[in-house]
């Protein structure tokens, strides 16, 4: 296509924009409720929030009457904002993902011991499936569950578990690791539960003698390191990368001493 | 209507092999009493307020219980020591109550009156309060009469339309199950705050704070049910109203649902054990009594064995649905129940992009029906594989609905596009509930326009999951059913006998133990 | 429940501001695509480009692979802006809607003749249903189409009518009125076929001899009325509106006159 | 699979009834030509490239046809001209139509050659060109084989996934077009630009600009195959490119798609009258050519049966598709075609509020399969109904998936959740392929497990809209096609027989006329 070259419309990362059909074009979809009766005026209140939000050529694709006193809106708008893309930085967990067998390997080799880790669901929430794919034995989507791994000693201390039993345990056992699953955000109840363990570690004397890894729906990296985490993990997270973190991580510190 | 050729025999043998598991835990639940049962039967009666205790509102009921159990009397029945202090002070139930709470008398001091009497004043207590619950229970079929009720349809018609609220505040619950009642709601559940089901009281008054969930109170209840009942009204229909009646206060909040009209419980013979790592003693007892006060009030039972297909994958794990769900009709039996207060939970919970995976859920939500045919059946909507995509969810959601209506469920919580996000918001429910006004006449009658080949993948699966059911059966009624939960036969989870939460609440009944409610309801 | 009037947060229709599921949480979804590979770099983006449409606590609720090069976003936030609804004024069709009944007997006693009313889908555009709703006899919704009222003379020219046929064509037939549908949008074409039309007319003299209205899925009044109409009707429109309106801006200019 | 008991006898005379209306309108065809087909005809045999013409590029074909038609010389034919101008002049195809460019010649003043001589040239250049469609036509043969091919499975499996672009811009088309073949398209159609149709001539070059879709010209069609076969290599199969042989340059366009390799077109013997209010007789006269290269090439057609859903109700109007399909069958029957090339359009777009509407559509879509079993039969998806809840329109198109892989279609086009607000934005299209992907694999085998009540709903509606579509056919061949075209017959539109454009464009043959593609084609 290169005598067309000049016709095609690139990218502009200094300026980034959304992409409805054509490049550049900030298409953007919006919906939301207003607690005002389906009308003229709740359509106009509408239209003025969305441009509101820096949207151009506001369209109100339906005003739904979705209860009395509520109208449902779905708005479409060209966005006049940009970002630009060249400057967006994100710290991430940066450590390669090994397999089990290099995993394993690596410990073998550079611990000479078993790796002890501890996970739980802590606090009220019960939700231990995130917990269970990333340490029971069958894993997550064909990716092996820690406690599969040789050269790892993975305990699932389940649901509800508080962060004083926890750390607790963790002492008792000599862990390396602990894994915390946090699924439950309502009221931010997540980050809260998160703080909390580690102002507790850290009373303890045990911040910098264990990895704290955090998990969970809604949790990333940069927020976990926020709550004083040394690594968050989200939505569709494998073992073996949970795994290889943590190794890596032990052996950075190995070295660094 | 399309139906499934299944194994009349293995059918029996199933039900025979609940019986025999039922029957071999039924010493226990006969044997011992609960604090949560006590609770109840003071709730029942007509004890009710709170008393201040560490900074908060703490039931009287719970006051006293608490009270009976320090003082090591609770095994004779909350009742026994009650009844005999009205004998002993000539007081009526709510001076009583009044005297208990603020110290002035305390339940094991008072002198002790002859057992014949003690029996006959409690018996006539109980006869006052069940009598009160009949009559809300009457108030419940005049309305139904008056109004007209969609639970009749379900039958020949279409899935009861059913939704959650969940904001926290009782408030917006009542304007968003109003809401969702004007878009086609015919039941409404108020889902509870994370882990209220692990305080061993019902917190007091209206609240407006929760996570995940709205505390179930007594007020709450009463607020919702004013809600709906206005509603109703105005929409022309009867509208039901759910609660759980489930973790450490079971029995009380079977009680309270029905003193307040609710309509729906989630009440599951295993579920606390299995989710809420609560005791089994504790909660097979709860569930009994639970469940007569359930029977006599007319509500219907939702059961929870939909959960399991969120831990234990809902493609391989099909008979411990079955299975559980025979164990909870054999104890709802036990308890006085009728079928057509079952509402025997099942879920559509498979991988959406499991090859046919529309013909494997049609398969188990028709067998569901077919085996439990005078069963009302709820049917849960896919959770565990939603993702973000509130698109993509949407779809699951519809199709979800489509087995709804194809195979003729009885009630259908429906789907919500942000499952995996978060609470519904109201336009979030408003949109369920459109896909299940659209798909359901949509699809209407398709259920009566079809027949299913007799050896095809649907029957295939049908089959598969009914013989498992009867092996899985088997070992429990061999192994016993604490030993089967140990196993991790439902859900994948394990749990002892003595592990768990409230084992401590559960009291070796006297011989000289009082409750007549175990003889009247 | 007026014992509890104070715990239930009512609506301040001065700051006016989404619902999600507890009064004034503002909560908005957003959907759109960025022309950028599927990442943490991406998802990053995403957020900030919400934020900037004045969103707090962005939530992604996913990110997906919708093409190499493509990562498709849907967002939950909580809007900052507000609007103050008491504020609003909206210009809206505010003519009373008669039955044909009722709009029959208003022509034939105050106007003492048949109402004369030329429809087209002017332009390219070939869209006839809409227009076809409002005036076959059939009409839209359970509602009877122009083309049955006793009293109206209502001749639909179908589609791809030009304007300057349409114009001319109502100059032979005596029009008093001109329906114009508009549904194809593209590069607001919609737009300039209208203003096109109008000017036409105002050059042709007959901007005030005839009522003009505009109508179709996109078209709201206030849009016909920047272009120079008279009035404009939307999605769902019903013809009995139509003629209403049409009949009552007839006599409410003869009586001007 | 589950199939529908159709009375045959009623197939067998509706069948009968549609040669009847065909032949009768057979000699309109015969003795006409247009100067669509004559420009076709000089596009075959190599005549390519632009003139500026009021400021436009304007190709040569129409400037040669133009002044053909100019000089009153047109009904010998175009070929009869430009192989006299060849054999007096001695030039190549492509020297001669420099000459003819750039008015050095003009081909009515050359000297004419013998009757013969001027067939025998003809009959070469037809060949040649012939030669060189045979050539694409194997391409995509051995493209089919080496990749692996979608519709294969067309019969046994799934319906083709098919979606389309319609951006304005081609090459905003071709990222989206990739885009689409990722995600799981099979078949990609360039919407054109609105009012294309009506030109009389094919613009040229790569266009970035238009409204409601993108020009068809050659260099778009060479852009947009690129593009495909690219995303076809990376994906592992064959990917369909559609574009439009329809409206005033019916003919030229299925040349040019055949030249460019195109898979699909939409092509239709009524559709230009009914929608675009192109003159009738001129509509029949370029179908039929059209057909015969698109016959030729192996080139896949859809019929627009569809669109008449969009102006007819659905519920009571399957009887106008049907007896339309009937007919584009019999058309593109007497143009060489194949039932296997023919995908007859047909729609679900009854209203979604319907009691029953699944079943209604299941009926008519299963009908349609039954009576058309080796037809690929093009299902279009909903759009008339719908509205701008994007969320709800997601759910419609749904259960039109749904609809398609139950009753075996062949090729799906996709709904689009924004169909009533704008042409697609690429993540529209990304998340109706999603949909796609999902209910085809999730009801995959659900045809094949059912049956139909033999006087059920589904079956009732079927026998319904065929007894109404004998009727109707009947109707039309008592009074010819176009008076029951004026009469409403179709999609509830009425054209008349000197109506509509492009009759001008419509030529009596002279008993000279020569074109010898009429009988190598
Ligand atoms: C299954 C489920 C349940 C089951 C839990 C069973 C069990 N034993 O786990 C049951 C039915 C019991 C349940 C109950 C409740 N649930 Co729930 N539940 C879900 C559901 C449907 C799926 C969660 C899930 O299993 N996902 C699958 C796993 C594999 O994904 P994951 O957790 O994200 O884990 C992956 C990654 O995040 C990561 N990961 C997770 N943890 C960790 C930890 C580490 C260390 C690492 C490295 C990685 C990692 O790796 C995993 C694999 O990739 C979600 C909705 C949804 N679809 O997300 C609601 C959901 C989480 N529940 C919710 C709620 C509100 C509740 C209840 C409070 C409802 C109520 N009032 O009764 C109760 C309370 C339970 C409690 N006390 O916590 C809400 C939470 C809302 C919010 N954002 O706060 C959700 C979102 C549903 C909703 N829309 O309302 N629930
Ligand atoms: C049916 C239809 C067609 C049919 C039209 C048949 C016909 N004779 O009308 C066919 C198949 C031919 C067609 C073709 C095309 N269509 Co078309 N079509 C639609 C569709 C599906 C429905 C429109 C409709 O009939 N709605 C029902 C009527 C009743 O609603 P309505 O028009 O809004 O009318 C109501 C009100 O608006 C109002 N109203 C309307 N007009 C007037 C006038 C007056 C005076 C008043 C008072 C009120 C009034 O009253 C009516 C009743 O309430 C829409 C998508 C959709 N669902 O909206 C696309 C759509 C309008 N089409 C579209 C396009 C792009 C095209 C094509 C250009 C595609 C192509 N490239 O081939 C062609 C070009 C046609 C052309 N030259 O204009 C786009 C337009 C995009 C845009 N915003 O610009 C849409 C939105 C589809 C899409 N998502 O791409 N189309
Ligand atoms: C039987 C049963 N009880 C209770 C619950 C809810 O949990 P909780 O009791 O913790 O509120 C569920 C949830 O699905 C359930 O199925
Ligand atoms: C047969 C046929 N031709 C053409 C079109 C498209 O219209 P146009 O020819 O104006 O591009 C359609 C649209 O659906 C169609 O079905």
């Amino acid at each position: 296509m290169s005598q067309h070259d000049h016709l095609i419309k690139k990218v502009d990362l200094k300026k980034l924009r959304p992409y409805g059909d054509i490049m550049d074009d900030g298409v953007v979809q919006v919906a939301f409720t207003l607690p005002v009766p389906y009308g003229p005026e709740a359509r106009e209140a509408a239209i003025q929030l969305t441009q509101q939000m820096g949207l151009d050529e506001v369209k109100v694709a339906t005003m739904e009457p979705a209860a009395t006193g509520f109208a449902f809106f779905v708005v479409y708008g060209k966005m006049k904002h940009t970002v630009d893309y060249t400057k967006i930085k994100v710290v991430k967990v940066e450590s390669p993902v090994h397999t089990m067998y290099e995993t394993n390997a690596l410990i073998k080799e550079q611990i000479g011991r078993r790796v002890v880790i501890l996970g739980a669901c802590t606090g009220y929430d019960a939700h231990t499936v995130g917990i269970d794919a990333i340490i029971n034995m069958k894993g997550f989507a064909g990716d092996y569950g820690l406690e599969r791994y040789e050269w790892l000693d993975a305990r699932n201390l389940g649901a509800q578990v508080l962060n004083e039993d926890l750390l607790k345990l963790a002492v008792d056992s000599g862990a390396d690791a602990i894994l915390v699953s946090k699924v439950v955000t309502q009221h931010n109840i997540h980050i809260q539960d998160m703080k909390d363990l580690m102002d507790k570690a850290a009373k303890m004397g045990l911040r910098d003698k264990l990895v704290f890894v955090a998990g969970g729906p809604r949790v990333t990296h940069q927020m976990a390191l926020e709550c004083g985490f040394d690594a968050g993990f989200g939505v569709g997270t494998k073992p073996s990368e949970v795994a290889s973190y943590i190794v890596d991580e032990l052996l950075k510190r190995k070295k660094k001493k | 209507m399309a139906h499934l050729e299944l194994n009349q025999q293995t059918l029996i043998e199933c039900r025979r092999l609940a019986g025999q598991i039922v029957s071999k835990v039924k010493p226990v639940i006969d044997t011992n009493t609960s604090v949560s049962i006590e609770r109840s039967v003071l709730r029942l009666i007509g004890v009710e307020g709170s008393v201040k205790q560490l900074g908060m509102d703490y039931p009287v009921s719970n006051f006293i219980v608490d009270q009976l159990r320090e003082d090591r009397v609770l095994s004779r029945g909350a009742l026994f020591w009650f009844a005999n202090a009205l004998l002993k002070t000539g007081a009526s139930v709510e001076e009583l109550t009044e005297k208990l709470a603020n110290g002035e008398l305390r339940l094991s001091q008072i002198e002790k009156a002859g057992m014949a009497e003690i029996k006959k004043t409690a018996g006539e207590l109980c006869r006052k309060a069940l009598a009160k619950l009949a009559e809300r229970r009457e108030e419940r079929n005049l309305l139904r009469k008056s109004l007209g009720d969609p639970m009749d349809m379900t039958f020949q018609g279409k899935p009861l339309v059913y939704v959650i609220v969940a904001t926290g505040n009782i408030f917006e619950d009542a304007i968003q199950g109003k809401a969702a009642v004007e878009a086609g709601a015919n039941a409404i559940a108020v889902i509870r705050s994370t882990a209220q089901s692990l305080l061993d009281y019902v917190p007091e008054g209206a609240t407006t704070e929760g996570f995940g969930g709205t505390y179930a109170t007594q007020e709450n209840f009463r607020i919702m049910r004013k809600a709906l009942d206005e509603a109703g009204e105005k929409s022309g229909r009867y509208i039901r109203l759910t609660n759980y009646s489930s973790g450490l206060c079971m029995s009380e909040i079977a009680a309270m649902a029905a003193i307040e009209r609710l309509d729906f419980l989630l009440n599951d013979a295993m579920y606390g054990i299995l989710f809420r790592d609560i005791n089994m003693k504790r909660t097979l007892i709860d569930q009994n009594f639970s469940r007569m006060i359930i029977a006599y009030s007319d509500i219907t039972i939702h059961t929870g064995e939909d959960n399991y297909l969120t831990t234990a994958d809902a493609v391989e794990n099909g008979h411990q649905v079955l299975a559980s769900q025979f164990i909870n009709e054999r104890f709802a039996l036990e308890a006085h129940m009728k079928e057509e207060q079952m509402g025997l939970g099942h879920a559509a919970e498979m991988d959406p992009w499991h090859p046919n995976v529309l013909l494997l859920e049609i398969a188990r939500a028709q067998m569901t029906r077919d085996i439990f045919p005078k069963a009302p059946i709820k049917f849960m909507p896919p959770t565990r594989h939603k993702v973000g995509d509130i698109f993509f969810s949407h779809l699951m959601d519809a199709m979800f609905n489509f087995t709804g209506i194809l195979t003729n469920q009885g009630i259908q919580l429906l789907g919500m596009p942000t499952e995996a996000m978060h609470t519904p918001l109201l336009h979030d429910r408003w949109m369920a509930i459109k896909s299940a006004n659209y798909i359901f006449g949509a699809a209407q009658d398709l259920g009566k326009e079809i027949t299913y080949k007799k050896d095809g993948i649907i029957a295939k699966h049908a089959n598969k999951v009914l013989d498992d059911t009867l092996v899985l059966m088997r070992k429990i009624e061999r192994d016993g059913l604490f030993k089967a939960i140990e196993d991790k036969c439902f859900a994948n989870v394990s749990r002892t006998l003595t592990g768990g939460k409230g084992l401590e609440g559960v009291i070796e009944k006297d011989k000289e133990y009082v409750n007549p409610f175990f003889e009247l309801l």
